[in-house]
């Protein structure tokens, strides 16, 4: 080994430093800016998830993971998954053998940033010795799984089809500079070490491409001019890198601590938002994910161009493709960075400002819940305990008693401290306010006797356009002897989720105190919510301590369990339709599915789960009209028809009504699809 | 408006009423608010004019008021009016002629009633015969006197001394008739035009030189409305009605506004005073309101009557304005003298209404 | 202005003069959401509206107050959004986008 | 005439009239019905506005002109294609046939009220549609409908005007049909109050008015002017209905003891198969579309292929009538060479 130059210097390492400064202040400027940018304690808990071991090392696994080997392309196209590993990891290797190189050989050149890169420059080594010749192997081979990437790269660029994407992003000006530039560093990077091999070194690619080469050019004329023109590429990648998509590399490992520390979107263009957009890496993989793309006009109103579009400051276009979404969640499913759409359109949305904003305080909800606390079967006992208050003033009463309950199973139980209990028809019925309390609560549910327990069934507003769906979970409630008031039967409020995607935040939370205000007022310790929209938000959203919230399905599957609803299986088969707010929202999709196992036949669409396509009917969006849901419900329908089942399921009021309208085969709600095969 | 659009309309209500034999009633409130207007009636059309007309000490209201003011049924008031049909007919009379819109109204609606209803008429014939041992036929024509002052309008014309017309540019007098709701609402076959396009007074105006104004409002109520003004808590809903017919005419510059109906000419008077009061907004010129003159009133100003014979100081609204457009003569010093120039003390003044 | 205290007073007239209605509002939202021109009056986003019994709520009067020069505010106040109304909408207006919009532009009339 | 031989797919009331003529005109007339009965709609119906004429009598009656004619009952066209002047018909019982001249009287089908879930029709027990009263007004039983209802609603427009239902357009005899059906409830439980939701009474036919006074003036049959949004049931299983009046503009509720679903008038799904046999065109609202809709409303833009009845959009009888007589004498001059 030896160093060619005393210096250690040539004039053409200057644009890749001049890049490489300008990259590295750019994004440590960007970073602290983005943590000035965090809230307070946001910012604090980031700080502290950085230096707690776990976190940390969650970390480094996650970025190497999904940075480097893209671990989740890789189960999703392994094509793509191959490109972009092959690129970053190779480079992420060529970096690392390269500071290798420099520590072995010249460990006092370890200070030059560019020494690592233009090593075979600087130093002349022999790939005679071992460990020469490792390194030089190790170098070509990840610069060849490199250009193989490069290669598959410029072919999906020309036929994106072949890698299975039929749409995909238009880069921009900018982007085509980084773009071609990219792609130009290592052919260039090949040609300067093979024009330097023969001085250098190389090894198996390197060394026959001098030889090549030296048959016909003057090898030494070309040497400097090559390693100045990767120099050059290297260096206009990186002043570019901030203005392109290219910026998600180094935003993406931003981004993974950020969410490990369980941050949330707060500001609608600043600090987690901000490596949000950033992260974005405009591949396009929501363009055919997205539901809307049915059509051609709202293929430019997915996420990657709300990103886009963020980027650019195009207030107008923001807007639009923010309040255009069906916030149906799959493009955050199938987002290789994990980039929050729907959460960055509602925050894009809670920044409108209104002249107008609801009020919820005037609203009395005493009538609402007294009927409903009125209701239960143990009224006498527990309206006297309960009442408005009764809900926190009991919660520490009966902790026991509801435990009791459990182990006795479904026989009465007599409550102690609310003063009455009442056995009730087939089901014992913890009565006294104290079963509200959390603990009884915790411990009913942990016992598994829902049937001890006063069961609150919220259907919520769409379910009374479905009149067949709220009338099938009381019918069920019934069969399992269930102690159940249905809480809206006559007039309810609403769950607040529909303010809150629109953005209206502080209105939403102000309607759901008032609801609050009904549960807890209702004495009710379990509810059931036959919508997964409402049940989305009463599980995130609501604060009904020694209240379990469950969806219909969960319920039911616990009732099967403990074999109080028993079910004979009919021979129509069906396929389940994940509605997106019990999937992808709340992670539901087992429970409905043995359900329907045990009632019905059942079959899988081509999509489903996490990739189920939303029907259309979403109060997610805010402007997309009655004619351009249409053409997305028949094309979620058509994923449905792929099963050839007899009929679809699904467990969403809205997803019911919206099929209903547009498909050829019938269409049902779990539970009634439940309730008529229900054997009693 | 089309012209010979109303035109058409009228011809198809025309009423035919005879020149003499008529039984006149007086009206209830008139003559404690325009007192001049019923005697110059009689003075005009029977002392100047020389038609038969013949009035009865003994007669009384006609119930309308009351029984539009829902304190009396309408049996009552049949009652009452078949006995001044009684009076008519002792008196030797088949016609009468009412001074009153209600009244004629009222008169109207029980002939139809009776006619209609064969029974209640005898069963009202039985009532007065037990009250008071009278017997009566029934009107062979029945009018108001507005009907009449109509029917003489051309020969009241020939006769004038002070025609409609702005002595000082020439032009015709623009002049807003206002006619009562009772008059033709009702039974618009009674009314002279009809109930849309009333031509009574209008009639009497172009024939005297003025001109019609038509202005949107026109058909809409004075606002009086019985219930409306009596009951304090409704008055209101009284003034702002008046109000409405105001704002609607303002743009026409009206120099006065003639009325055939006992309330209609008091509440377009009064509440002139009463909207300046509440909105400081006056509809005549120079801050004076707009005169209001029953349609005897505007005959004796034509046939050279001295204003204040004609009783117009009771007006809370000064006729001053009108009077010199017309070239009316009048002594401004005599106006609060009385019958034999007896000082009838003046008014206090209102704080924007100017009154002279 | 300082006056006699009648007792009573011009009352305001109920009716609407339709040619001098303040339409900058509704011509605001009818740009927002032409959706607002297809109402046929039907009234069933108001018999099904979840805030209906709160505040008198109803989408079908919003739309024709607007177009009356009258005040919605309070009408507004209550609504949730919950969607019902765009449901149950025979003519698919996108009364949660009309809501909204009006929200937006929202000033007292 | 070449082919005397017509066609007539449908053997509901336009083509069994148009069968009838046809054959007094010497066509031999082969009608094609995929039920086993002639007379569709109309045969399962009671009575018909504006005269109260018995519906089976007049099915009747017009069915007793029709020897001579062939029908195939429970059979469809399985093929049609042209062939020479004419049309070559394969049916679903085997026959072929050569015919000269084709007449789609396919008619209507009444829209599934199921679809509008929020009427609960199949869900709660008390909810029938027109059809259902119409069929039980003539002796089928149905337990849907009370002993001694007290109160009856009816609601207008119920897929139909209705965008979400799939049919904006008005199915035209619905609100006459609602009031000659609201009358005979009344006349059966003169006790009972009987409520009309509608969103415009459209009565424009001849006499339609005097049954619209007599609703109202002889039978004291409630008007509400708004649309019915949702249905619930109380726990006497009442129907509970949920409406604005909207010219009172407040919200309304009636709990009744039985709804009744005007359902309206969609096209026939197997027409526009056949339409497509014979690339005849649809209209936007899913009906046939005729030459024109004013003067050529029998004649398709296919030659030889007519239209009589409700398959170019919602008809009442007596137009249905009207147009199969027209259709008839079109079919017979376009076989004689006639325009």
């Amino acid at each position: 080994m030896r160093e060619r130059f005393a210096t250690g210097f040539d004039p053409f390492v200057l644009p890749f430093l001049i890049g490489m400064v300008f990259v590295l202040g750019y994004c440590f400027f960007g970073i602290f800016r983005i943590l000035y940018q965090l809230p307070k304690d946001d910012r604090r808990r980031f700080l502290v998830s950085l230096i707690t071991p776990r976190t940390a090392l969650k970390n480094v696994w996650d970025i190497f993971c999904n940075c480097l080997l893209h671990v989740k392309l890789w189960k999703r196209n392994k094509l793509l998954g191959f490109m972009h590993s092959s690129i970053a990891f190779g480079w992420f290797m060529i970096i690392l053998l390269g500071h290798l190189e420099v520590f072995i050989y010249c460990p006092e050149r370890v200070h030059l940033f560019y020494y690592p890169i233009f090593f075979n420059y600087f130093v002349a080594e022999n790939e005679s010795t071992i460990g020469g010749a490792v390194l030089f192997f190790l170098m070509d081979f990840f610069l060849l799984l490199i250009l193989t990437g490069i290669g598959l790269a410029i072919v999906k660029r020309v036929r994106s089809r072949f890698f299975g994407m039929r749409r995909t992003t238009r880069p921009s000006l900018l982007d085509r500079v980084g773009l071609y530039s990219l792609w130009a560093i290592f052919p260039l990077r090949l040609l300067a070490e093979s024009f330097t091999a023969h001085i250098s070194g190389g090894s198996f690619l390197t060394i026959p491409a001098n030889w090549v080469f030296r048959q016909f050019l003057g090898n030494d004329l070309n040497l400097l001019p090559t390693w100045w023109a990767y120099s050059i590429v290297l260096g206009v990648f990186m002043v570019v890198l901030p203005f392109t998509r290219y910026m998600h590399i180094p935003a993406e490992m931003m981004l993974i601590p950020m969410r490990n520390a369980g941050l949330r979107i707060r500001h609608p263009r600043k600090g987690f938002a901000k490596v949000q957009v950033l992260s974005c890496p405009g591949c396009g993989v929501c363009i055919d994910a997205c539901p809307m793309s049915a059509q051609k006009v709202n293929i430019k109103d997915c996420t990657v161009y709300l990103n886009r579009q963020i980027r650019r400051g195009n207030e107008k276009r923001i807007e639009e493709i923010s309040d255009k979404c069906l916030l149906c969640g799959k493009c955050e499913a199938v987002c290789q960075v994990g980039v929050e759409g729907p959460r960055m359109r509602v925050a894009q949305r809670s920044a409108r400002r209104y002249g107008l904003t609801p009020d919820f305080a005037a609203i009395d909800t005493a009538p609402l819940s007294r009927a409903a606390s009125a209701a239960f079967s143990g009224a006498a006992g527990a309206t006297g305990a309960a009442g408005a208050a009764g809900a926190a003033a009991g919660a520490a009463g009966v902790a026991g008693a509801a435990g009791a309950a459990g182990a006795s199973g479904a026989s009465g139980v007599a409550g102690a401290a609310g003063g009455a209990g009442v056995a009730a028809g087939a089901a014992g019925v913890a009565g006294a306010a104290g079963a509200a309390g959390a603990a009884g609560a915790a411990g009913a549910a942990a016992a598994g006797v829902a049937g001890a327990s006063k069961v609150a069934f919220f259907s919520g507003c769409m379910t009374r356009l479905t009149p067949s769906v709220g009338k099938a979970v009381c019918s069920l409630l019934d069969k399992a002897g269930a102690d159940y008031v249905w809480l809206d039967r006559e007039e309810g409020l609403c769950c607040g989720r529909p303010l809150l995607t629109a953005g209206r935040i502080d209105a939403a939370i102000s309607l759901i105190r008032k609801n609050e205000e009904v549960i807890l007022g209702s004495g009710a310790d379990t509810l059931v919510l036959s919508c997964p929209i409402c049940y989305k938000m009463f599980s995130e959203r609501y604060a009904l301590p020694g209240v379990r919230v469950v969806s219909y399905a969960d319920y039911f599957d616990e009732f099967v369990q403990q074999g109080r609803l028993r079910f004979e299986k009919s021979d129509i088969c069906y396929v389940y339709h994940d509605p997106c707010e019990l999937g992808r929202g709340c992670g539901i999709y087992e429970s409905p599915r043995r359900l329907l196992g045990q009632a019905a036949g059942i079959a899988e669409a081509e999509k489903n789960r996490e990739e189920s396509v939303c029907c259309g009917g979403s109060l997610g969006s805010l402007t997309l009209d009655f004619a351009h849901r249409e053409v997305i419900t028949r094309k979620s329908l058509e994923n449905l028809y792929s099963s050839r089942a007899d009929a679809i399921a699904t467990a969403c009021p809205l997803c019911l009504s919206t099929f209903r309208r547009y498909s050829d085969r019938p269409v049902r709600d779990l539970a009634e699809i439940l309730d008529a095969s229900c054997r009693l | 408006m089309i012209y010979q659009g109303k035109q058409k309309i009228w011809s198809d209500y025309q009423k035919e009423l005879p020149s003499d034999g008529w039984f006149y009633v007086r009206s209830c409130i008139r003559q404690s608010f325009f007192p001049g207007s019923e005697k110059y009636f009689l003075e005009i059309c029977r002392d100047l004019l020389g038609h038969d007309i013949y009035e009865s000490p003994h007669h009384t209201t006609c119930g309308g008021i009351a029984y539009h003011s829902d304190t009396i049924p309408q049996e009552t008031a049949m009652t009452i009016v078949a006995r001044q049909f009684a009076l008519m007919t002792e008196a030797g009379y088949k016609n009468l002629v009412t001074s009153c819109i209600t009244s004629f109204g009222n008169y109207t609606e029980i002939l139809e009633t009776w006619r209609e209803y064969p029974e209640l008429e005898a069963r009202i014939r039985e009532n007065l015969w037990k009250a008071t041992r009278r017997e009566f036929e029934k009107p062979e024509y029945l009018a108001h006197a507005s009907d009449l002052v109509h029917k003489f309008r051309a020969e009241i014309g020939e006769r004038a001394v002070h025609r409609l017309v702005d002595v000082r540019t020439g032009e015709p007098l623009r002049i807003v008739e206002h006619i009562g709701c009772h008059y033709s609402k009702m039974f618009p076959h009674k009314g002279i035009g009809g109930a849309e396009y009333p031509c009574v007074l209008s009639g009497m105006v172009e024939s005297w030189g003025g001109e019609v104004i038509d202005y949107p409002e026109r058909r809409h109520c004075c606002g009086f409305g019985f219930r409306q003004y009596l009951v304090k808590a409704n008055r209101g809903y009284s003034v702002s009605n008046t109000h409405k017919k105001f704002e609607s005419m303002e743009p026409y510059h009206p120099d006065a506004i003639i009325t055939n109906c006992p309330g209609c000419p008091y509440f377009l008077d009064r509440w002139q005073y009463v909207i300046s009061e509440q909105t400081g907004k006056t509809y005549g010129r120079g801050g004076y309101g707009i005169p209001v003159l029953t349609y005897e009133e505007l005959a004796g100003l034509v046939l050279g009557y001295d204003p204040w014979d004609l009783g117009l100081q009771l007006h809370q609204v000064a006729v001053e304005p009108l009077l010199d457009k017309m070239g009316v003569d009048y002594d401004p010093d005599a106006k609060y003298l009385g019958l034999n120039k007896k000082d009838i003390l003046r008014p206090g003044l209102p704080t924007v209404l100017k009154c002279c | 202005m300082e006056g006699i205290d009648f007792g009573f007073g011009l009352s305001k007239s109920s009716s609407v003069q339709l040619d001098k209605v303040d339409l900058t509002l509704y011509r605001r939202l009818e740009a927002l959401e032409p959706g607002v021109r297809v109402c046929m009056a039907c009234g069933s986003c108001t018999s099904t509206c979840t805030a209906g019994p709160w505040s008198g709520m109803s989408v079908r009067k919003v739309i024709l107050n607007l177009q009356r020069g009258k005040d919605v505010g309070r009408m507004l106040s209550c609504c949730m959004l919950c969607g019902k109304c765009t449901m149950v909408c025979p003519r698919g207006i996108n009364t949660r986008h009309l809501i909204l919009s009006l929200c937006r532009i929202y000033e007292k009339v | 005439m070449e082919n005397k031989n017509v066609l007539v797919i449908g053997g509901g009331i336009a083509g069994m009239e148009a069968a009838r003529r046809l054959l007094q005109l010497g066509c031999e007339p082969v009608i094609v019905e995929q039920s086993d009965h002639l007379g569709g709609h109309v045969a399962g119906w009671h009575k018909l506005f504006p005269d109260m004429m018995s519906a089976p009598e007049l099915v009747e009656q017009m069915a007793a002109g029709l020897d001579g004619v062939t029908v195939y009952y429970r059979t469809r066209v399985a093929n049609m294609n042209r062939l020479g002047s004419g049309y070559s018909v394969m049916l679903s019982n085997g026959m072929s046939l050569q015919c000269g001249a084709v007449l789609i009287s396919t008619g209507f089908r009444l829209f599934d009220a199921s679809k509008k879930e929020e009427y609960g029709y199949g869900v709660y027990d008390h909810v029938v549609t027109n059809s259902d009263l119409e069929a039980w007004f003539g002796g089928a039983p149905d337990d849907r409908i009370p002993d001694s209802p007290a109160r009856v609603a009816f609601v207008h427009c119920v897929g139909s005007r209705d965008l979400k239902a799939g049919n904006p357009q008005c199915s035209k005899v619905c609100c006459m049909t609602a009031i000659k059906q609201a009358i005979e409830m009344k006349e059966k439980f003169p006790s009972a109050e009987v409520w009309c939701f509608y969103m415009d009474l459209r009565l424009f036919g001849k006499k339609y008015e005097d049954f619209y006074i007599a609703a109202q003036r002889d039978h004291g049959i409630h008007f509400v002017r708004g649309r019915v949004s949702e249905v619930s049931e109380d726990i006497h299983g009442h129907v509970v209905l949920k409406a604005e009046d909207t010219l009172a503009g407040t919200p309304v509720k009636l709990n009744a003891d039985l709804l009744v679903l005007m359902a309206g008038m969609l096209c026939n799904d197997d027409t526009q198969g056949l339409a497509r046999m014979v690339h005849a065109d649809v209209d936007s609202d899913g009906f046939m579309r005729s030459r024109d809709n004013i003067y050529r409303i029998n004649e398709s833009n296919r030659p030889g292929i007519f239209f009589a009845g409700a398959c170019t959009g919602t008809k009442t009888v007596p137009e249905t009538v009207a147009e199969a007589r027209a259709a008839a004498l079109d079919i017979y001059n376009y076989l004689n060479g006639r325009d």
